[in-house]
């Protein structure tokens, strides 16, 4: 997905003067309370007309101030999950779900009821009312229904903030699997880091109205810690599932790998942060770290106060990222021997 | 107690037949007008408002002399029909025009109340979801202003069974054809003796309008949010 | 066929009993009878109401037809006369035009609309007690309404016709009649319209309505027919 | 173009004057019942929803005559009343109690309608802060059902000064004293030639519903919830 | 304030069941959406009349079925945050805000606007209507409102959810320190574990209706740490932060920790997940881990594949996650002498 966006807005005193051009299917938008995160995304729904400029989706304007263009809400074919749910109080949790559902052609009807009742653990509520569910079913349900409605992109102001952390673990790989299975591109608002760096590739991230970065999860979650470097998503395709006392393996790069995640069918992409390695120059005997690779350094290259170093483990290459006082200190150079330990909780799932 | 006469029950027959056509027939304009006026702004938007309170606001004697002229052979409407070999006035549509004229402002400021108090981010879910205006219009913005519809209908009704002004003067008081509750209610005041049979009639022409009214209980208890 | 009738309401008793006894004599007739004040019924048959006969309260009305060609001239007649009284509770000392200014209230159908009212002013005028009257007078929708105010008590007498005062309950009598100079004659005029003079039931009813049979009917309903 | 004689002017303030005392004196009960209606559950509570809608569906004459018989020497009121030295009949008091009683159930349903889509967590929350239920009433109920407030008292207003049949019974068709514009309206067309004087009137009473109107709006406008 | 709740209520297939009694001024109710947390509330707020039972307020019957009595919701001053703001819609902000104020007896007003509008920064929308505002603004003056109220028992229904972080960890010591000023208990619903542990000091745990725990925050943020993607978050105070070669030192429990976040005034939270912590039996010579504990083990549970190892370091303790395989490698029990290491990154600081 491309999105083109340059577009005004002004309510009294707060002015949005968005300008920016994203590319890929897991946007991120960040930025702090007021900042006029929701404001955009009404934007891009076309339930709210900016002043000027344009909105462009995959080349096709949805908006257009100098050719009088603005497409109407329904036929953007963009889903909006609000901040609240606001769900139909006169249908039942199932006509809601349904809502979207049956306005889609049947060519674009991707997914169904079924699917997704099962994830969102909604099967029991399915012929009641909405009215009195509680804050968490009802953000579920809104979830749901959106999904239903098989956008071409989806928007989610802060769609999980009502939900438990079990419940919000549990349903962000599925709608971030089912989004990507039914390529459907989305546009993420969150308040949590954790949350952005499991949904998103990319974060415009807002201050006052204005977009004041364009970067990644991990990079937004250094930046948060005051830090410039640019992180690195490590992204490891392994095969070959094996139940291994508890833990399960899988082999990559001539070698296996140890990790927490159950197993999967087929081959399954991980990702790993730089972040989530420690260097060490000797092999340290015992240790809590479940892998343990021996690498050779084929690069290193300085992001701010950290140093970036590029692993050859095996047939695999890694990125790890190190303090650049540890990198002298190890005396990190190209062709230099490391033993980097990655536990086995450090993986985390795509899709 | 009371005894009905055959004239006394074709009257309410004829009541019935009156007030209900008269808000079955109201209730779609009844609704598009209310939603033109919560949802739409144009020009004149004050003018059309005025008009539409125009009946509530004057006379219904006025009201029924205006329906005449206008529906009268020499009237606007009245001539083009005339041609095409209608006549309404003296039969029960004229009967019909005169309640639905009278009662339609209440309809109209009902059902906008209740289309006033939808939380428009409703209406926006719907729009996202795919739904055209009109699907939205069908889907959501009536669902849920059917207070207001059904409440506002049965005012229509209630008022329909009671409007004499207006009726009286376009469809006639003839028994038997044009003869509603009401007017049958006023021959008998003003002749002296007629209370009973008056009293009679009110009598029904209340239950009427409690059918109505439980009708209407019963399906804002039906839409009731449920559980 | 079928007869259209448009007639004052004040005649709405003897009328019925009119035209029950003509269907019995020619069955082959339908005759559908619409009440209602003169001005209303001239109004609804100049925007082109189905009537063939139309009797007024007062001839002003009928004359606003023949005026716009709508009534046959040659068929205009007298339906009957009435007779202006006044009526009140028993026990109430009025017996002239003159004891009037003692009552606190009085009832007379409102002038502009009810003839019956015109003819009452008329006479308190002829009678020179209007300026003495004029804060005590109540004006009711028809003499219909009046009499019922004097019926409750809540006016002391009332200006009706003879013919609604015959029906009054024991509450009130008439305690005594208008003089007939003090007003002009009550006529109830009545024509066939331009439609309904070329029916032949309309015509037959009017030929009826001039019968002496009919005319006893009319007599006793409390109206005067000559 | 249309001149008015002294008693139309008359018979316009007059009018103005019943149709406002009539919906100011019916406000307060009809928030009340409304509050009631909406708020509380109690036995009867179908026979007094009857009772309310009752006005709406006699003929007005018929309201016009149980007044009459409530209000007159003999009636249970009129004759407390009588014994006080107070007469209502025939007096601008008896239009204003005939326009109340007509228009009372246009007032309760309106605020109704608007009081039953406050949502309740407001109200909760009011409680919660420490309102008792008549603070609640006041400073949530009040002020979030006023668009209904108004609308049902712009409603009553103009129903009032359309009302004929009622007012004509108990208060008598007096020039200068309780003749309003319908009843003189009614005159001016019962008469050959009194259209253009009835015109006249109409217009005035279309004039002063707008006025009523326009408050409503600016009204409506003044309240609307700020950016 | 002591509060002893023993009340059912059924609502359909729901059934909630509470039987406890909670002594302390910061209580935590935790669990799963749809748990009858929210119903638990409006029982003690006298929203919703339980079907049976009582609940005393510091001995006070708020409502008890057997002796008939139902003390109404305003004389109770026990205020109410929403899940959903409900702000009054025809009130400006300030309107809102003074709500509670007003109808609170002159004595008991301590706390006032002007304290209130500083800390939730608030100053600017106080003119405003609040149908426009944005979903985190609404949220601040709802919370502000409640406070305003001075209540005698504060109940807080995920009151920051839609706040970001930054707000977020900036409202919660004042939240906080106010009620402890005021000596306004609270009962705070959450389901962030890091909220409930900076929020509460005891932790009720609702499950379908019924209360299943009464712990501490830190015990039953042990006892998720198996399930949750973010594992066990150690909370850190760190003070004196120093300069030290591009890197950040602070003091803490004795020993000095290495940070890549910028420097800040006063005592700082910063927050280090179980997960980013590497446990080895021998000191590793050369690793790039910029911190490396010299700790004994004091405690060892079981979390699901994992385990985790509360170790002391220093006066500081900190829990760490391993497999559970590892622990066994590593001959983890309790007295085990274990060096741990943690990055410069991984240090994350809240507000
Ligand atoms: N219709 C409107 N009229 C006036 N001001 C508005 C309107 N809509 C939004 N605002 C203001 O614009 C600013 C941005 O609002 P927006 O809802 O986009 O923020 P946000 O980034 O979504 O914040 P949050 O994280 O709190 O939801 C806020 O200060 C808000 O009060
Ligand atoms: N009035 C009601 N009628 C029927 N069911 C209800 C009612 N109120 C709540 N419930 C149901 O009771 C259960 C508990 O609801 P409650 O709102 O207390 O949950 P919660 O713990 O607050 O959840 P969340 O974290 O999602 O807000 C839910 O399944 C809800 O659907
Ligand atoms: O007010 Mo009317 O004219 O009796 O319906
Ligand atoms: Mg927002
Ligand atoms: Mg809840």
């Amino acid at each position: 997905m491309e999105l083109r966006v340059r577009g005004a807005k002004t309510f009294g005193a707060f002015h949005l003067a968005a300008d920016f051009t994203v590319e890929g299917n897991r946007i991120g938008i960040f930025g702090e309370s007021g900042s006029g995160k929701s404001t955009l995304v009404n934007m891009l729904a076309g339930l709210e007309r900016p002043d000027s400029g344009e909105i462009l989706l995959d080349g096709e304007p949805l908006f257009a101030a100098d050719r009088r263009i603005n497409v109407p809400p329904e036929r953007r074919r963009v889903a909006l999950v609000f901040q609240h749910p606001h769900l139909f109080p006169h249908l039942s949790v199932r006509g809601n779900l349904l809502y979207g559902w049956k306005r889609c052609a049947m060519a674009n009807r991707q997914v169904g009821l079924d699917d997704i009742v099962d994830v969102l653990k909604i099967g029991r509520l399915l012929d009641r009312g909405v009215t009195n569910l509680s804050g968490g079913e009802k953000q579920r349900v809104a979830l749901g229904r959106a999904l239903l409605s098989n956008p071409r992109l989806l928007l989610m102001d802060e769609p999980l903030s009502a939900l438990d952390d079990t419940l919000r673990f549990q349903i962000i790989p599925y709608l971030r699997g089912a989004c990507e299975a039914l390529a459907i591109p989305y546009l993420f608002i969150s308040h949590s880091l954790v949350e952005m760096r499991l949904m998103a590739e990319r974060v415009i991230v807002f201050s006052q109205g204005c977009q004041v970065a364009d970067t990644t999860p991990d990079a937004l979650a250094r930046n948060r810690m005051g830090d410039s470097p640019v992180g690195y998503i490590n992204l490891l395709r392994l095969t070959d599932p094996c139940d291994n006392d508890g833990l399960i393996s899988y082999a990559w790069g001539g070698t296996r790998l140890f990790l927490t995640a159950p197993p999967g069918e087929g081959e399954l992409l991980f990702e790993l942060s730089s972040k989530d390695m420690i260097l060490c120059k000797k092999h340290p005997e015992a240790i809590s770290a479940r892998n343990l690779f021996h690498c050779t350094v084929i690069g290193i290259f300085e992001a701010g106060r950290k140093a970036g170093v590029e692993l050859q483990c095996g047939t695999g290459r890694l990125v790890a990222e190190v303090a650049a006082e540890a990198a002298r200190e190890l005396e990190l150079t190209v062709g230099s021997e490391v033993f980097a330990a990655v536990k086995a909780s450090a993986f985390r799932r795509l899709g | 107690m009371f005894s009905l006469t055959s004239a006394d029950i074709d009257a309410i027959r004829l009541s019935a037949k009156v007030a209900l056509a008269a808000t079955v027939v109201s209730l779609p304009f009844g609704i598009a007008v209310a939603y033109v006026m919560s949802y739409c702004s144009f020009r004149g938007k004050t003018f059309v408002e005025v008009l539409l309170n125009l009946p509530l606001t004057l006379p219904p004697v006025v009201i029924g002399y205006l329906l005449l002229l206008l529906l009268g052979k020499k009237g606007w409407v009245g001539g083009l029909l005339d041609a095409a070999g209608i006549r309404i006035i003296f039969t029960w549509y004229a009967a019909v025009i005169a309640s639905a004229a009278v009662g339609f402002p209440l309809l109209v400021r009902s059902i906008r109340i209740a289309m006033d108090s939808i939380d428009g981010r409703l209406i926006q879910a719907s729009r996202t979801l795919g739904a055209r205006w009109s699907d939205t219009l069908a889907t959501v913005i009536l669902p849920l202003s059917l207070r207001g519809i059904v409440a506002g209908s049965s005012l229509m009704f209630g008022r329909s069974l009671g409007e004499f002004g207006a009726t009286i003067i376009v469809a006639g008081n003839i028994p038997g054809i044009t003869q509603t509750i009401p007017l049958a209610v006023y021959d008998y005041v003003s002749a002296p003796g007629g209370e009973g049979a008056a009293l009679a009639l009110c009598l029904v022409s209340a239950g009427l309008s409690l059918l109505v009214l439980f009708f209407h209980e019963y399906l804002a208890r039906r839409m009731a949010r449920r559980d | 066929g079928e007869l259209n009738l448009s007639a004052a309401a004040s005649l709405k008793d003897a009328i019925n009993e009119l035209s029950a006894v003509f269907v019995q004599k020619h069955p082959e007739v339908k005759i559908a009878r619409n009440y209602g004040g003169s001005g209303v019924l001239a109004k609804q048959i100049e925007q082109g109401a189905p009537a063939d006969l139309f009797i007024s309260a007062n001839p002003e009305w009928l004359d606003y037809l023949r005026e716009r060609k709508l009534v046959e001239s040659a068929t205009i007649g007298t339906f009957a006369y009435n007779t202006l009284v006044f009526a009140g509770a028993a026990k109430q000392q009025a017996a002239g035009m003159n004891d009037l200014p003692k009552l606190r209230k009085i009832a007379v159908g409102s002038p502009r609309s009810v003839p019956a009212g015109e003819y009452a002013l008329e006479a308190m005028r002829k009678a020179g007690i209007e300026k003495e009257l004029a804060g005590k007078l109540v004006m009711a929708k028809d003499v219909r309404e009046a009499m019922k105010y004097a019926e409750l008590g809540e006016v002391d007498g009332a200006f009706v016709y003879r013919t609604d005062a015959l029906l009054l309950g024991k509450q009130a009598k008439i305690l005594f009649v208008v003089p007939e100079g003090l007003h002009g004659r009550v006529t109830y005029p009545l024509a066939l319209t331009v439609a309904g003079a070329k029916k032949k039931e309309a015509r037959g009813f009017l030929r009826f309505l001039r019968s002496v049979e009919a005319k006893r009917i009319l007599v006793r309903y409390g109206f005067a027919v000559k």
